[in-house]
């Protein structure tokens, strides 16, 4: 089984309004030293072994419903767990 | 004409669709629920707006794999005519039958109100009843309709005419004031604005009617004889 | 991991660990009667749930008998899900308001998205389509930091599951107030539509019948913290216990067709809304009601997480779940039915006739109680009443005429108090016009939503001012039922009946109760004179913040019918040159 | 100046409505090996140096308004970086 990561941001060019307004929000509240929020997902994915290399399932995973390429980036970790 | 809704689990605004062709539009209309096999035997596709798949993870991606959507694809090739509206048009861009992606409306909240938009091109089959240039009030309803593309696309956007409808006062941050694009060939149409709720003096306006009737105007042009 | 330390009966009654579940000594001797020995655990939590307030009314059942209930027009008063009211022609209007005040508080936007989808679920759980929402919203002011957090996000959360589930949000009233800063009020209010013959009770009849689940899976979402189990068991296991659910109206818009969808079913016999107290209240008042018991296994029950107890599963408030009696037999094609829709319909239980709730788990009764001693025999308390020093000294004030010197900065003034600015920012946020109805949006005085195939249109409003209600709780009360009223007959509609929601301090102080008392009894006359009759509501107590309560807000939520769409009239001035006229006092 | 990344995560009894639709629409496009998707948040922020401890920042800034304690859990990685 392996638990998998996943982490899909915005790409850099575009524009975050979401991390825009925390990042305000943050100043508001007097934490001057935060200068700059960007705000992705996280998802933590549980897979059972298969036939098919992992990398690849991922990858396809990503590229077709996780992330939106047109304006997001992804990457991902993947840890092999052992049944219990 | 016979136009089909497409029906995807937590569309809402199907039923408005349906209306708006059945009663004010007078034409045939059915419901296709997500999971049909075939949309041979309809003239003209549209695709509601609502929250399918509640909008979970991003709008319209996770409907954009329904099964449905493989006719959808069948339709806008054969040259079918292909309405998204709201969340349709943010499927068709998670199924790339359009160019571009949406973000969340700047301000962050949800917006719903009657905008003003301008025809920007009215040689489409969707917008051939309206003037050029001319303003229409129609009301937008939505959290991600900040459209987004790059500079490139952007450009051929603009160079194929494909920017149908704009924002008078952009509502959403959207790149452009863009409100509706065509694809290249014209056929299939995403909008954010709903003109199926502006087609009745009653609740406000009716200038979303012309839209439909220019669908059907052309399609008979096209396909009765002695239209 | 062993979950089986609840404490047996002896434990329970020694240690009277009953109070943790909020049971006096009293009312567990009366369970005791009942039984005719010590509840166990499970049965214990079955009636602290079933004997709260929030079930059972038992502090507020004596006002509530002051309000007139009936009418020509009435087809169902308070008791089911939702009060029912006849518009002609086969049809009826359906409608409600329940609070979401106390989960608001601590996570506003799922606490009020939530409260969107209880109160939905209530009404269409009586067979009716959902037409519209509104909402009755109370803050501290806006100054202050936390409040505006409060603010935005229950206005986002409201949005956020009646957008989703495409239902219009067209109406509502916000009032700021320091009196709230503590204890925000999230009311939410739903109309239906319905034709007579598709009214449903919720009511398990029929010998050997099938109850069925469907919806979501039950979690540990919402059981009441404090139980000594939790204690018992590790503090991660108390950990894992949240008290504030998260909605998934995706799921409801799936239930709502599917529910929609069932009722034309004639293999349907009865259902209800798992609310409140989840599986317990909806399992036993629909035994109650039909005069017959229920035997459910819990291990059917579909489960979200894994080691659920008895307890956990009857007590937790999971959202998006339903429980309907069936025809035995016709359980296939139910659930087929709810497959179309993508959920599970899972039979849990059979319909018996020895007039009790037993609940097997694990191979093991667990639990084996009267329905009607959990639905119907709760103890009623007349609470000690005073009225508070105050208000005499309030009514011997002299009235204040305000001295005003320049009658336009004070305009301005007024105007931008949020109390009375423009709601724009909060109602551009909702989705008012989904399912193309709204023919007046919110910013007038009613909303009105016209009945497709007919002339008819319906008014709807919702309405208190607290302030009144405090300085003078009975005249307070008239004037929030007055308010509402002229607020749908200047919409061209006739008023047709109210839904209340009783939000008030904690009913144990004679002057909160005062006040309850004498608003109930100024609603009630003035419900009687303009002949609108209550057909439901909802009492929200105990809102207090570190020992100070709200003001007394009984908000009123009124319906009206209008006969001809041409007769709908808004409050804006139209034409240069019209005539402007003051009518009234 | 430090990155920090920010998880915030529904807790773990908390239903997730979105990680719930993922997986099963992940399984309807035949990935049946994904058993579990859970969804949260993932945030990069950029802090500057101040007087105060980074980590006495971060958890205030995470109890406060990145993540609500009442439903979602949150944890953190600060990198140190050198200013170029
Ligand atoms: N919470 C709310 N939700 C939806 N609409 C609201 C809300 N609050 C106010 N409105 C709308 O704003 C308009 C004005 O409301 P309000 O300022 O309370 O005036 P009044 O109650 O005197 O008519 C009404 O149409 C009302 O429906």
């Amino acid at each position: 089984m392996y638990k998998v990561k996943v982490f899909v941001t915005l790409r850099e060019s575009v524009l975050d309004p979401q991390g825009k307004a925390v990042t305000h929000s943050l100043n508001a509240l007097n934490y001057k030293e935060v200068t700059d929020v960007r705000i992705g997902k996280y998802m933590e994915l549980t897979v059972e072994k298969s036939e098919r290399n992992i990398d690849e399932v991922i990858n396809e995973i990503c590229t077709s419903l996780l992330a939106n390429p047109v304006i997001e980036d992804y990457r991902y970790e993947v840890e092999e767990c052992v049944a219990q | 004409m016979k136009f089909a809704v497409i029906v995807f689990p937590g569309s809402n605004c199907d039923v408005d669709m349906f209306h708006a062709i059945g009663d004010e539009l007078g034409e045939e209309v059915e419901y296709v629920w997500h999971d049909s096999e075939s949309l041979a035997e309809y003239d003209g596709i549209l695709l509601p707006g609502g929250f399918s798949y509640g909008d979970y993870l991003r709008t319209g991606a996770i409907a954009r794999f329904s099964k449905v959507m493989k006719e959808v694809v069948k339709a806008a090739e054969a040259g079918k005519p292909v309405l998204g509206v709201c969340n349709g048009f943010q499927i068709l861009l998670e199924a790339g039958l359009l160019p571009g992606a949406m973000r969340r409306n700047e301000s962050l909240s949800f917006i719903c109100k009657p905008v003003e938009l301008e025809v920007e091109n009215n040689r489409t089959i969707f917008t051939a009843e309206y003037e050029q240039g001319q303003t229409i009030t129609i009301p937008v309803a939505h959290g991600e309709g900040n459209y987004y593309c790059d500079e490139e696309t952007l450009a051929q956007l603009k160079d194929n005419n494909q920017i149908v409808f704009t924002y008078q006062e952009n509502p959403n941050g959207s790149l452009a004031n863009i409100a509706g694009i065509t694809n290249e060939k014209g056929n299939v149409l995403g909008m954010m604005p709903h003109p199926e709720r502006a087609v009745d003096e009653l609740l406000g306006s009716a200038d979303g009617l012309k839209l439909f009737q220019s669908i059907v105007k052309t399609w008979r042009e096209a396909h009765v004889v002695n239209a | 991991m062993l979950l089986t330390l609840e404490p047996n009966p002896t434990q329970i009654k020694a240690e009277k660990l009953y109070q943790q579940m909020g049971l006096s000594d009293e009312e567990f001797t009366m369970i005791e009667t009942i039984l005719g020995r010590t509840p166990n655990y499970t049965e214990t939590g079955l009636f602290s749930v079933m004997w709260s307030e929030h079930c059972s009314y038992k502090n507020s059942k004596p006002v509530l008998k002051k309000f007139p209930t009936t009418g020509e027009r009435v087809l169902q008063g308070p008791g089911e899900g939702a009060g029912i009211v006849d518009i002609g022609d086969g049809q009826a209007v359906v409608f409600k308001i329940e609070s979401h005040n106390h989960p608001s508080a601590i996570e506003p936007y799922q606490g009020a998205a939530t409260g969107v989808g209880g109160i939905i679920r209530d009404v269409f759980s009586m067979g009716a389509r959902p037409i519209a929402l509104l909402n009755s919203l109370r803050f501290g002011e806006l100054d202050s930091a936390r409040v505006r957090y409060l603010f935005k996000e229950v206005v986002a959360g409201i949005a956020g599951y009646g957008n989703c589930i495409g239902i219009p949000t067209v109406g509502g009233e916000i009032q700021f107030d320091p009196c709230y800063e503590g204890n925000p009020l999230v009311n939410a209010m739903c109309v239906g539509l319905i034709d007579h013959n598709d009214i449903q009770k919720g009511q398990a009849h029929g010998l050997g019948n099938t109850v069925m689940y469907v919806g979501a899976k039950t979690g540990r979402d919402g059981i009441h913290g404090a139980t000594f189990a939790s204690e018992e068991l590790t503090e991660q296991s108390d950990e894992k216990r949240p008290a504030v659910q998260v909605g998934d109206p995706f799921m409801e818009k799936l239930l709502l067709e599917a529910c929609l969808e069932l009722i034309q079913s004639n293999a349907l016999v009865g259902i209800q809304d798992m609310g409140a107290a989840g599986l317990t209240s909806s399992s036993a008042e629909m035994a109650s009601k039909a005069g017959m018991g229920i035997e459910m296994n819990l291990d059917l029950v579909p489960q979200r997480e894994t080691g659920m107890t008895a307890y956990e599963m009857m007590l937790s408030e999971s959202q998006e779940r339903m429980l309907i009696v069936v025809k035995k037999g016709r359980e296939p094609e139910i659930a087929r039915l709810f497959e179309k829709y993508d959920l599970e319909a899972v039979a849990i239980g059979t319909v018996t006739d020895d007039k009790n709730l037993r609940l097997i788990h694990n191979g093991e009764t667990v639990a084996d109680v009267p329905v009607d001693a959990l639905a119907e025999d709760a103890p009623v308390y007349q609470k000690p009443s005073q009225e508070p020093s105050y208000f005499q000294e309030f009514q011997a004030m002299e009235q204040e005429i305000p001295q005003v010197d320049d009658l336009k900065e004070t305009l301005v003034k007024l105007l931008s108090q949020p109390t009375v600015a423009s709601k724009e920012w909060v109602y551009e946020q909702y989705d008012h016009m989904v399912r193309t109805n709204t023919v007046v949006s919110p910013g007038s005085d009613a909303a009105v939503l016209r009945i497709r195939g007919t002339r008819k249109a319906l008014a709807m409003t919702t309405d208190c001012n607290s302030r009144y209600v405090y300085l003078d709780p009975e005249t307070g009360g008239k004037i929030a039922v007055a308010e509402a009223a002229r607020n749908i007959i200047c919409s061209g509609a006739e008023p047709l009946a109210i839904t209340d929601n009783l939000n008030f301090g904690n009913p144990e102080k004679p002057e909160v109760f005062w006040q309850i008392e004498k608003a109930a009894d100024g609603i009630s006359e003035a419900c009687r004179v303009l002949e609108t009759p209550v057909i439901g509501g909802n009492v929200s107590l105990y809102n207090e913040t570190s020992g100070t309560a709200i003001y007394p807000t009984p908000v009123i939520g009124m319906v009206g019918l209008v006969t001809d769409i041409d007769h709908i009239t808004t409050q804006y001035f139209k034409n240069s040159g019209d005539l402007i006229y003051l009518v009234g006092e």
